[in-house]
């Protein structure tokens, strides 16, 4: 471990005064590491617990990707690493988010949006409203290098087109003076991901990126992620409730529920063998487009709210392996070895369920 | 009907029945919001003190112009012109009017006539409004086109200076004038409030849904759009109550509206704008101003908490 | 944007041409309700026939439309040959004469200069000191300066303005004697006048155009104010400021243009609630402008010389919204490219 | 044609609803005073197809593709422009007032969004009451509370629950009550409109339980239309693919799934992602060009030609029939059919 680390460590809980600084990043650490992230929304209904928690990390040319249903705290657990949590009335309570072994957490505000600029990004579910409508796509995408790079009009706009270009849009000199509007759901998408691969990232997170879009249209946003994350070897973070996609794509999976992993594996090893009741009962209930006659299961019951969190494990009331231990005893990520894994062991395998070893045995 | 009665659980109960009996019996899944939106919204109002002063100041204010007598003993025509513009003191706590009448008689009984003008003229806007909003919005088409351009047209007259003209041209400016001319002219506004909102409520699936049942255009407006369409004109409308009382009192300072013998606020106003720069006599434009603004601003206050608590994006 | 300007304008003359029908039926149907305006000129004194019939012909009421008791129409007859001989004298500029046979174009001439400047002042205010406002209560909703604006312009929007404008001159009196006998000089003297003053023409309309601008800049102010709040929850908002743009312009490029979308569509409407107070304004300032010669015709029962007044100021206000309507589809290319 | 393959036994073959040269065409107009029609948006472009008793139809295609306003046709919210709807014989797309009402008490639809499918200022007894207030003669006044209670459960809801309102239930649970009231008039045909595309993955498996366990249980016959092949696949007994509003291939499950002949269900099928990472780089990937054209302007001939990997230049004259081809004996609109399994591992 490296220096950075053991003084995080040291310093207070909650947020440091003592800012630490991007430029003490460490190449050889985890590109990022994010560690019991815990963020809180404070409504009238009281103090909803979107993320509680939280534990993974991600190296460069790997992709992760969080698993959940609505409502889980997939999509708020990204927005905290970008460090754009509507707030009020979200908060971030705790935990790190190391960069490389900087804690973005506990940069300035000025070396977070530093951060935000050269070494995240994100691509957004719904790219129309993520686009601003009333500028042209080529302000938008220039407006990154204009700012962060100082250069002039025409330069940035040179470079919107060279991004165009390189997502695949057609005429891309054309239309880079064209408006959100103009574009196809899919050419949209497009252009988000331009937009965010515009300084060259270290780290993509991608939230629910084809979830508006048709399948033949998905298909080729999704490769081209894939591609792209390839070539410029990024970290990739890939939110979806789509177990089809992420199995195409995924190297590692962290299936999140009511604000917690509750399931983490290498993906060959959890559609193999899943070791939590829940990400079983999920993959038993969606239908296959290669199979028939297949018998889908059902998840019983809700989500809990996340202002009422139930004592001990939040699935257990939907659980079908449930005992009363289940209801009193907060089950941690239990380190799993399944017998049908390949051996190779690429991750550490953990699942949050006190009867995992019965869950994967049957 | 049969098959249905005799159905009864079918082949996996478990599943099917799961989500229902999962829940902790008389609870949604959300207890906190446990009434229809109306009820909702009433809860959140009586919590909301502005709403609640405002409500008490309206309340008030009608019931001055419904039953003056509660409020003062005295009677607004019996003055005594030597004693015009006596000021406050003496028995007549807020003095005399310009004609020599106790002023806290007279504003309280002027409430009737300003109160008179403003509900009329909004009950008549609302009607209007919100049935060529429905025409226009749910029927479409020429319907709509028709009704439409001609909201544009009166829009296109600007309201005090169309009121003007069509006042300045009718000699006696009886209450009924005042009130056809506000109608006249402010009925555009809730019918493009209206339309917006039944365009917006014709698109949802329900009422595809009553449609496909067979419902008949009648059923589908009074049970489907109306209930759902109807809430910012209700927003509407108590913002405009407000507005009407201020306009009778500015339509007879410009000399077109109420006039003497008449005692509205409107009238009291204008003779106290008329001595209000002559030393000692401020207060005949204050006492009757002071209790119109407060009127419209209780209006107004109203209004926007109404807006706030049925506004679903605030939620 | 070629194609929008087009359909704006072609909408524009159905628009102008039905402003002014429905002028022309209410007036009509008004002379055909209460009778004649020209009878009303003469007041309690019983004019001679033909002293009535040169009046009626000097107000164009002497159309025999206007009197026809036996019309099955009567008295709801809209008079169309009246109309088109109405909308013809307004195409070549001639809206006829005050009763002394003055035009009323160039009454309107002379009178305009005045209004203009007064109105200048209005909308600097309007748009200036709303805008700034709703911003500023925008971005700390909630907070102390929330508070100050809500109050304040909830208060404004319930004055009427002529009650505020005597409530000003009340205000101002005593503080301009205490300037007076202070030695103040002429300049600040013409400022806080509480009358119209020739010799200051721009200096003693601030405080009328301050207070003219009152509504509108209460109503900017609360509608900046909603739409950035609403705008400041986009997912382009969280878009640009994922992209690490700083503070201020995420909010200074991203939501401000956005959000003053509905504020400048809102312009042209209360560009005629402006022409409206600025008769009400005019009246209490002593301000010679067109407002004080549509009032002191409403004194004198000269109608059509209001109604000749109102029109000229219905095509401003008109053509002010044809302006609006260009400026709302420079602001938003969704309108642009329908 | 031998693709009559039906579920449910008991009567099978009947055919329950039978659509013939189906086309809707909405106008596209300009103008400001008077609207000139400046072209068509041809959403349905002469589709037929039949529906047999107790069988599912399955109807699959992209956004744009005329799949809802084929719906919106069956349940006559929508006029035809040409071509007709037989429901049990009866030709309902010429039916006007009583008559159309009466007949639309056999043919109802499930909508997509459980959020905006319900009236928000009705209680769930009145929505799912409201089919007897406009059909007064299927059930008395004095009835109409145990039969609406009676539905309730029918689709597992606890009857007790008849005077809340919709924002008290679940997304789950909206849509049963969606089903519910759709029963209420006992129909013999409902027309499934993405009933459960808004719905998490782990609701949907039970609406989609649900409506399987209604259909063996009332004889119902569906037409299922989304987006989603996977759930399709698991629902369906025969399945139309649509694009650009006219119908390219259909068949048994098995014919379109696993002996595809058209070039679009294998681009669509491939572009499914299946949940099994095994099969990763082992199935065949076809990825599609471009997107879908505007169906206010589409390709001439075979409107697949713009975005098809096997076009040549008939494709761009010649529209292909719906005739079985290519070896197969399902109906497949294309010049070039010829089978390609791109569901399954290839090696």
């Amino acid at each position: 471990m490296t220096n950075t680390d053991t003084t995080a460590t040291a310093a207070p809980k909650g947020r440091g005064r003592r800012h630490t600084r991007l430029a003490d990043v460490d190449p050889s650490a985890t590109l990022l590491d994010v560690r019991d992230l815990k963020v809180e929304f404070r409504t009238r209904y009281g103090i909803a617990r979107a993320v509680n928690g939280v534990s993974f990390s991600v190296e460069a040319g790997e992709t992760l990707a969080i698993l959940g249903e609505s409502g889980c705290g997939k999509s708020v657990t990204a927005q905290a690493i970008m460090g754009i949590v509507d707030s009020p009335p979200g908060f971030v309570t705790g935990g790190e988010v190391r960069y490389r072994g900087v804690d973005l957490l506990k940069l300035s505000r000025q070396e977070r949006r530093k951060a935000r600029a050269d070494r995240l990004a994100m691509i957004f579910q719904d790219a129309l409203s993520a686009l601003n409508p009333v500028f042209s796509v080529g302000f938008q995408l220039g407006e990154v290098f204009r700012f962060h790079r100082g250069m002039s009009r025409a330069d940035a706009r040179k470079k919107a087109i060279e991004l165009l270009d390189l997502v695949n849009i057609p005429a891309a000199r054309q239309r880079v003076s064209d408006y959100p509007h103009q574009f196809s759901g899919g050419m949209r998408q497009r252009v988000m991901i331009a937009m965010a691969l515009a300084l060259d990232p270290d780290v993509l997170i991608a939230d629910e990126p084809t979830t508006a879009l048709d399948v033949t249209v998905q298909a080729q946003i999704m490769n081209l992620l894939a591609e792209l994350q390839r070539d410029l070897n990024m970290g990739m973070i890939l939110i979806t409730h789509d177990m089809g996609v992420v199995a195409d794509v995924a190297d590692k999976i962290s299936v999140m529920y009511a604000g917690k992993v509750v399931e983490r594996a290498d993906v060959h090893d959890i559609y193999a063998d899943p070791a939590h009741p829940y990400t079983k009962a999920l993959l038993e209930s969606i239908p296959r487009v290669d199979l028939k006659g297949q018998q889908l299961n059902v998840i019983k019951g809700l989500p809990p709210a996340l202002t009422d969190l139930p004592r001990g494990c939040n699935f257990a009331p939907r659980c079908r392996y449930a005992r009363d231990r289940c209801r009193e005893d907060t089950p941690h990520l239990y380190q799993v070895t399944t017998p049908g894994g390949d051996g190779s062991g690429r991750t550490p395998r953990g699942s949050a369920c006190h009867y995992w070893e019965e869950v994967v045995a049957q | 009907m049969t098959d249905i009665q005799s159905a009864g659980p079918l082949g996996q109960p478990g599943p099917l029945h799961g989500e229902a009996t999962s829940l902790p019996p008389g609870d949604g899944p959300s207890t906190e919001r446990n009434a229809s939106l109306w009820a909702d919204a009433w809860r959140e109002l009586i919590r909301n003190p502005v709403f609640v002063l405002s409500s008490v100041a309206v309340l008030a204010v009608m019931s001055m112009a419904l039953a003056p007598w509660l409020w003062t003993s005295l009677d607004p025509q019996d003055c005594e012109i030597e004693l015009g513009r006596q000021g406050p003191g003496g028995g007549h706590f807020f003095g005399m009017t310009k004609d020599g009448c106790d002023m806290y008689a007279s504003v309280i009984y002027g409430s009737r006539p300003s109160i008179a003008v403003a509900v009329l003229a909004t009950l008549g806007v609302v009607l209007v409004g919100i049935l060529t909003g429905i025409l226009a919005g749910y029927y479409g088409r020429w319907v709509d086109a028709i009704i439409s351009r001609v909201v544009d047209i009166v829009m296109g007259l600007p309201f005090l200076l169309g009121a003007i003209t069509l006042l300045a041209l009718w000699r006696k400016r009886e209450w009924y004038a005042v009130v056809a001319v506000l109608i006249v002219l402010g009925w555009p506004l809730v019918t493009r409030i209206m339309r917006a909102s039944v365009l917006a409520t014709k698109n949802m699936d329900y009422v595809q849904a009553a449609r496909s049942l067979g419902a008949s255009d009648l059923r589908i407006i009074t049970r489907h759009v109306l209930p759902n369409a109807i809430a910012p004109v209700i927003v509407v409308a108590t913002i405009a109550l407000g507005s009407y009382v201020a306009a009778e009192a500015t339509l007879s300072f410009l000399g077109v509206g109420l006039r003497p013998p008449t005692v509205s606020w409107g009238v009291l106003i204008t003779h106290g704008t008329q001595w209000a720069l002559s030393p000692g006599h401020a207060y005949l434009l204050l006492v009757p101003a002071g209790l119109l603004v407060v009127t419209v601003l209780a209006f107004i206050l109203m209004g926007d908490a109404l807006r706030d608590a049925l506004d679903p994006k605030l939620r | 944007m070629g194609r929008y300007v087009i359909r704006r304008l072609l909408q524009f003359i159905p628009t102008v041409v039905g402003a002014f029908f429905l002028l022309h039926y209410m007036v009509s149907a008004g002379i055909q309700l209460r009778g004649n305006p020209a009878r009303a000129f003469f007041g309690e004194r019983t004019p001679s026939p033909e002293m009535l019939a040169a009046v009626k012909r000097l107000f164009n009421t002497d159309d025999p439309c206007l009197a026809q008791e036996g019309n099955p129409l009567h008295p709801f007859n809209p008079c169309l040959g009246l109309f088109v001989e109405r909308m013809g004298n307004v195409a070549v500029g001639d809206f006829g004469t005050d009763y002394r046979g003055r035009l009323v174009t160039d009454i309107f001439l002379s009178a305009a200069p005045v209004t203009l400047r007064l109105a200048l002042i209005a909308i600097l205010t309007e748009i200036g000191i709303g805008v700034l406002a709703g911003v500023l209560a925008g971005l700390r909703s909630g907070g102390f300066i929330d508070y100050v604006v809500k109050i304040s312009t909830v208060l404004a929007i319930a004055i009427p303005v002529f009650v505020l404008g005597r409530m000003v001159q009340l205000s101002i009196v005593p503080f301009a004697r205490w300037l007076r006998d202070n030695g103040a000089s002429d300049d600040v003297m013409g400022l806080v006048a509480v009358t119209y003053k020739l010799d200051y023409p721009w200096l003693s309309l601030v405080i009328p155009g301050i207070v003219l601008g009152v509504l509108g800049l209460a109503t900017t102010a609360r509608l900046t104010r909603t739409s950035l709040m609403e705008n400041l929850r986009a997912d382009y908002v969280r878009t640009a400021t994922a992209k690490g743009m700083p503070q201020r312009r995420v909010i200074g490029v991203h939501t401000l243009r956005n959000s003053l979308i509905p504020v400048v569509t809102n312009l042209g409407y209360s560009f005629g609630v402006l022409l409206g107070g600025a008769v009400v304004t005019e009246s209490i300032f002593n301000v010679p402008g067109i407002g004080g010669v549509v009032i002191r015709s409403v004194r004198f029962n000269e109608g059509p010389v209001v109604v000749s007044m109102v029109t000229i100021l219905v095509i401003v206000y008109l053509v002010v919204n044809l302006i609006v309507d260009m400026l709302y589809a420079v602001l938003d290319p969704r309108i642009r490219y329908d | 044609m031998t693709h009559a393959v039906t579920s449910g036994g008991m009567s099978a073959g009947e055919v329950v609803l039978e659509v013939r040269d189906l086309v809707k065409y909405f106008p596209i107009t300009r103008g400001v005073v008077f609207k000139r029609k400046i072209g068509e948006v041809k959403a349905v472009d002469g589709v037929n197809l039949q529906l047999r008793r107790g069988e599912t139809l399955g109807v699959v295609g992209e956004s744009g593709c005329g799949k809802s306003t084929f719906a919106k046709l069956l349940v006559s919210l929508e006029k035809p422009t040409s071509g007709g709807i037989s429901v049990q014989g009866q030709d309902i797309s010429r039916l006007r007032g009583r008559e159309l009402t009466r007949a639309r008490r056999n043919i109802q639809m499930v909508f997509q969004d459980p959020y905006t499918s319900l009236n928000p200022r009705m209680t769930v007894g009145d929505i799912i009451g409201e089919p007897f207030a406009i059909h007064p003669d299927v059930a008395p006044p004095q009835d109409r509370r145990r039969r609406v209670q009676e539905l309730l459960d029918l689709v597992g809801l606890n009857p007790d629950h008849i005077n809340r309102y919709p924002h008290q239930f679940s997304g789950g649970q909206r849509q049963r009550i969606g089903i519910a009231r759709s029963l209420a008039l006992k129909p013999e045909i409902l027309i499934c409109d993405e009933p459960v595309s808004a719905l998490d993955v782990s609701i949907q498996a039970q609406v989609v339980n649900l409506l399987e366990g209604l259909q063996d249980e009332l004889g119902l016959s569906y037409i299922f239309i989304a987006h989603d092949l996977s759930v399709v696949r698991h629902i369906a007994d025969r399945v139309a693919v649509m694009y650009l509003g006219k119908v390219v291939e259909v068949g048994t499950d098995l014919d379109i799934y696993d002996h595809p002949t058209h070039p679009y269900t294998q681009a669509l099928l491939s572009a499914v992602p299946v949940p099994d990472p095994a099969l990763r780089g082992h199935r065949d990937q076809i990825v599609l060009e471009g997107d879908v054209p505007s169906p206010a302007n589409p390709p001439s001939g075979c409107r697949f030609r713009t975005r098809c990997w096997k076009a040549q230049e008939i494709c761009a004259t010649d529209v292909p029939a719906l005739e079985p081809r290519g070896g197969s004996d399902h109906p497949s609109a294309c010049h070039f059919a010829e089978e390609r399994d791109v569901v399954h591992a290839i090696d």
